[in-house]
């Protein structure tokens, strides 16, 4: 079912948007239990929720199953988590991430907890779709949640950085039996936006796939320092690897696409092979997932270590409005590169 | 109202109310003892919502209950060897000891583990009514909680959602006139919650929750109309705890006057007498049901005392399917 | 009604909307042609609403805002200048470029930096008016939300409140018929928010929100019975956003009839066709006002725009006091 | 105004839950804008909160300055936002950890973000006091919280361990001009209730003191490995220390008493001495808090490091109800004595 290398299918050029909406769809279709519930996701003439990922599934799936809610985070994920534990499994979704907050309750002591609560008869088959990321718009529609889930035994999270990644883990996410929290970064939807958005399109196969969870990539091989980076940080990471490359240090770049479960085997290898090791997120920094990665690698690659393990990661305040403090808040490629001269002791 | 009711319903629903009375007694004892660990809510003066509304229900609807749901979990069928054996903290109690006495709950007779974050509940119960839906099935999801609970924004938010889509779904309010000491006058303006089912359009109806047979019926017709398509009730049942809050409370909050007018209304009493009146019930049958009882209390508490505990390690299983 | 109001009350509280309605234009353009970064919601069509309640307030009353409050700061005092650099992300905006378009306010004239999670200013005016009253200060605090804030627990939770303390805070409802996409009538049931007051205790009172001089009675009542103490009020003022949700926005979710019958109920020109029909305003003078406000949008650019940019380390500044 | 050390005051013996309340007591007797918020904490005839700490604050100050809330978590945490903006000082609870999540969007979006989105104009004075920590009452009465606001920018952590620490550092809280998470653990406060509870009582001076935020405490000196700890594990440390001391190991124990500020210096004067550190917390291990003070402490004395920083903390699963598995669950002093004995090759 896991198809990890594309051979010869035909290859579309999707954005995440739309893979996104293509995994949602094929899901749908293969499995009645499969619904949608979130704000503006499905009205006629609406937009397909926040970022068109749910665009025109309502024509298709009708209103039931593409389910319109009042403004109510709380209730979305109390009733997501009501409708897997009888037997459905629905994607909700909030707009914004940081309007997750307003549904922590949900997730963290019903969601995560119902099944262990029962001691194993329940499970709680749902996926939660999480936009973050910085995108001009201020504190309160700008940050990176991933770590806070990362530490909430019974959830799982997960991070695609492109489209071919999007659709094959949100497929899986939907299959899973547990509660999965999707992050997607806003400015990789792809969305046709003013000064919107990477470039995150991918060569996305017709025929049908799934990633597993827990498989780091491997996005470009190097020998000097590894850089693990997710989401938007994948990209700040690659042109780095170039700029480096320019420069003469050759860098590893790895996407962990999954935070719970983490393929540490890929990244402690890699590491064996590199001895340094810089970790890239835009979450803040202090707590962050990266503090984790960092101290398991360490623990286990204490002695391949030539230097410690360096985190690159938005500074601890709130996320600011101005494009020009924005751009200063989140990392990117520069510090990266500068980081990764200095940990060669080549800055 | 009775006369509609068969003898035998009503025998039944006197013997459930007795049942969940004398189960509590006694795990207070044993709790006050220091043989049961944790903490407890007991539901002592409130038996006739769990049990009336119950009695309208199958092994396939769902409930959700609360910090409170011992009564509860009888009245929906979980066995009182599993209950008792999950307060005992045992490996085959109903949630393998991982629950607790706030976590009663056994998803093979339609009871969620109960959830303890006051509210929370709700939206669950929401969306377990919305599967029903989609599905095409002809269950109801009932959510039991507190008057507390209605100050909750989980409160508003869940019912609305239920409200608008016309869930399959009943909201039990056992405004028992306190949230642990706080007395419900001093935290909502309005006299009866129910009235709080007009924000939602929903009807909202309030029923004397001391009288089984009362709740019964209004239950009754709140589930048909929900297994009808027709939508949510909020159904508020005016009742007391005869115990208090938790653990040993010495209840100090509370008004003497109202404690005893309240402790007058005793749902377990009054419907004795009723069926005694009526001779439904015959003193010699009555002490059988008591003598039954009993027994099967015992057996269940000798059931859980000789039940292994779980294994330290068992801790690290459950968590991810 | 318009009687009873002085001729320069009147004449002001047009000037005020049409000050809204000019500089939303005017941004809505500045934005179109990426001159001005970030997001907007604008207000075009709910002016009434931001200067009739305002125009009951002092500079010590506070308001919180939401998403969509350029009017709302603009009718409360924030300088048209520091708002136009906010809106530029210059360091002389109202937060310094810090906030932007979705958290505009100025705690020196009595509004705070406005929150853009939808409901969640309610309970923070709640808390501000919790506070006021402690102080024994005569201030009052208003919460501006829309409809699709009603759905939040943050609404239920934070109105109960205000309601048993009888604080004084005036919730106002800008119910203009959507949620983002969303029309109010898929998302609850009932016809009028204001009949939400019931669940609180607390009176409801709905009001053509496209009628300036109605809000403001209705307003004005309200905060004075909140000032003498007698508590909360919720306000739900009816009205539309003629550009819809945000930016720019197709609004192929709306009826064109719904969109046709309210636009004839444009605030705007409905006042002054008033003003002009009882020779309160002459075209001489509406002239002038027009011109007036133009040159102030004109400079209030020219200020922004020529105003520096923040340091980009100042995005490490102000997390602690 | 900070008393470090206690000369010759009058000292009296009081358990957590009465050094709470007397600087409570003192702080609204000084400053008329201090006051408390939250459920049952000042009902006549109540409890004074879930844990004693108010109980007849209300006789003292009546019941408009310990204000009794309908059951209503993410209003309290508003209206202590909003009461705070607008010049007063409230002490809000919630009756149990676990309910914060309630409350975490006005904690995380306003009440940590609204200084910054004022660009500093406003300030918010408030302290939240959460109850932590596992006691015998399952999986949502039972969590520790601390390392998920230990992420949020904006929020100061504090977390202490005894008596006269509760009370110097709720005094600084109160004083503070930012929103404080003050973390209290459930079996410290020395209710007399069955079961319960390690006896925190400690010394407390009848002078006033207050305590500052960033200055950690070394409960024990040692030479051979350095144990971080905080809350109900600093007892644990202390005693795993004591045992260790028999088998001939010297145990520096540290308590870094507020998390943010984290006084990172007295930490890694300690590790340069001892070369080896163990954190040890009841927080779920994967994105604890250990995890960023083993990041910097790494990449801060790295050279001086001779093992890997070891962390002891709760696994990732819920908390089981079962005493024998809630015990199992939390680490414990034979952990660390273990984990000392391993990380100095002694075991
Ligand atoms: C969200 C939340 N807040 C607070 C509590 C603590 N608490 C447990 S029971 C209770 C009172 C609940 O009152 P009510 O809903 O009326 O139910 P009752 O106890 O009367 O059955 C409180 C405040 C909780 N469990 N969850
Ligand atoms: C908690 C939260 N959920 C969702 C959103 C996304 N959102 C922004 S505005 C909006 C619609 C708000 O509707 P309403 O309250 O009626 O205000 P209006 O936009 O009509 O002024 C939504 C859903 C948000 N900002 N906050
Ligand atoms: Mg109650
Ligand atoms: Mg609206």
């Amino acid at each position: 079912m896991y198809l990890l290398k594309v051979k010869e299918n035909k290859l579309r050029n999707l954005t995440v948007a739309e893979a996104l909406r293509e995994a949602i769809r094929e899901e749908m279709r293969r499995d009645e239990s499969v619904f949608c519930i979130g704000e503006d996701i499905g009205i006629k003439g609406g937009w397909g929720g926040a970022f068109t990922v749910t665009l025109g599934l309502s024509e298709e799936f009708g209103h039931e199953r593409i389910l319109d809610t009042p403004i109510s985070e709380l209730g979305i994920a109390g009733i997501a988590v009501g409708a897997a534990l009888a037997g459905m499994r629905p994607i909700a979704d909030v707009e914004y991430g940081d309007f997750i907050f307003l549904a922590m309750d949900q997730l963290i002591n019903n969601a995560a907890k119902l099944r262990y609560m029962s001691a194993g008869k329940l499970k709680v088959p749902m996926v939660m779709r999480i936009p973050v990321g910085a995108s001009g718009r201020g504190a309160q529609h700008a940050q990176s949640l991933e770590s806070y889930f990362v530490h909430v035994p019974g959830l799982k999270v997960v991070c695609p950085s492109n489209a071919y990644d999007a659709k094959g883990l949100l497929k899986t996410a939907i299959r899973d039996d547990n509660p999965v929290m999707f992050f997607e970064h806003k400015l990789l939807y792809g969305a046709k936006g003013r000064r919107e958005g990477i470039d995150a399109r991918g060569e996305v196969p017709e025929e049908e796939y799934l990633l597993p969870f827990g498989v780091a990539e491997i996005k470009r091989e190097g020998e000097d320092v590894t850089v693990v980076a997710t989401l938007r940080m994948v990209y700040a990471a690659l042109s780095a690897a170039e700029e480096l490359e320019k420069r003469g240090i050759s860098v590893e770049v790895i996407d962990p696409r999954t935070l719970t479960p983490l393929d540490l085997e890929t990244i402690l290898k890699s590491v064996h092979k590199t001895n340094r090791l810089i970790i890239v997120h835009e979450d803040n920094l202090t707590g962050g997932w990266g503090a984790e990665l960092a101290t398991r690698v360490t623990s286990e690659a204490f002695d391949w270590l030539d230097v410690p393990v360096t985190r690159i990661a938005a500074p601890d305040t709130p996320v600011p409005f101005a494009p020009i403090m924005e751009n200063y808040f989140v990392p990117n490629s520069e510090d990266i590169v500068r980081t990764a001269a200095s940990v060669l002791g080549k800055s | 109202m009775e006369k509609r009711l068969p003898r035998e319903k009503l025998i039944e629903m006197y013997r459930k109310m007795l049942r969940i009375r004398h189960f509590e007694d006694r795990i207070y004892r044993l709790f006050l003892s220091g043989t049961m660990p944790g903490t407890i809510h007991l539901s002592q003066g409130q038996e006739a919502i769990a049990v009336g509304v119950c009695a309208n229900l199958s092994k396939d609807d769902i409930i959700t209950g609360t910090h409170r749901s011992h009564g509860e979990a009888l009245a929906k069928g979980v066995s009182m060897k599993s209950l008792m054996a999950e307060l005992f903290a045992r490996s085959n109690g109903c949630c393998k000891g991982k629950g607790g006495s706030m976590h009663v709950g056994d998803i093979d007779v339609g009871m969620l583990p109960a959830i303890a974050i006051v509210g929370g509940g709700i939206p669950v119960a929401t969306g377990i009514a919305l599967a029903f839906k989609m599905k095409r099935l002809d269950r109801v999801a009932v959510s039991f909680f507190g008057d507390g609970a209605s100050n909750e924004g989980a409160f508003h938010e869940a019912i609305n959602m239920g409200a608008i889509w016309d869930l399959p779904v009943i909201y039990v309010c056992e405004n028992n006139l306190y949230g642990a000491s706080t007395h419900v006058s001093k935290v909502m303006k309005l006299k009866d919650i129910a009235n709080r089912a007009f924000s939602y359009g929903i009807p909202g109806v309030v029923v004397d929750g001391n009288d089984v047979v009362a709740v019964y019926e209004v239950a009754r017709k709140a589930i048909d109309r929900a297994r009808k398509g027709e939508g949510p009730t909020l159904i508020e049942c005016k009742t007391y705890h005869i115990g208090g809050h938790s653990r040993s409370d010495p209840r100090q909050y509370r008004d003497k006057e109202e404690e005893k007018r309240w402790l007058a209304k005793d749902p377990i009493p009054r419907m004795k007498k009723k069926l005694i009146a009526t001779n439904i019930l015959s003193s010699e049958k009555s002490e059988n049901i008591e003598a039954a009882i009993e027994k099967e209390i015992d057996e269940a508490i000798k059931f859980a005392q000789s039940s292994p505990s779980p294994k330290p390690e068992d801790a690290l299983r459950d968590v991810f399917a």
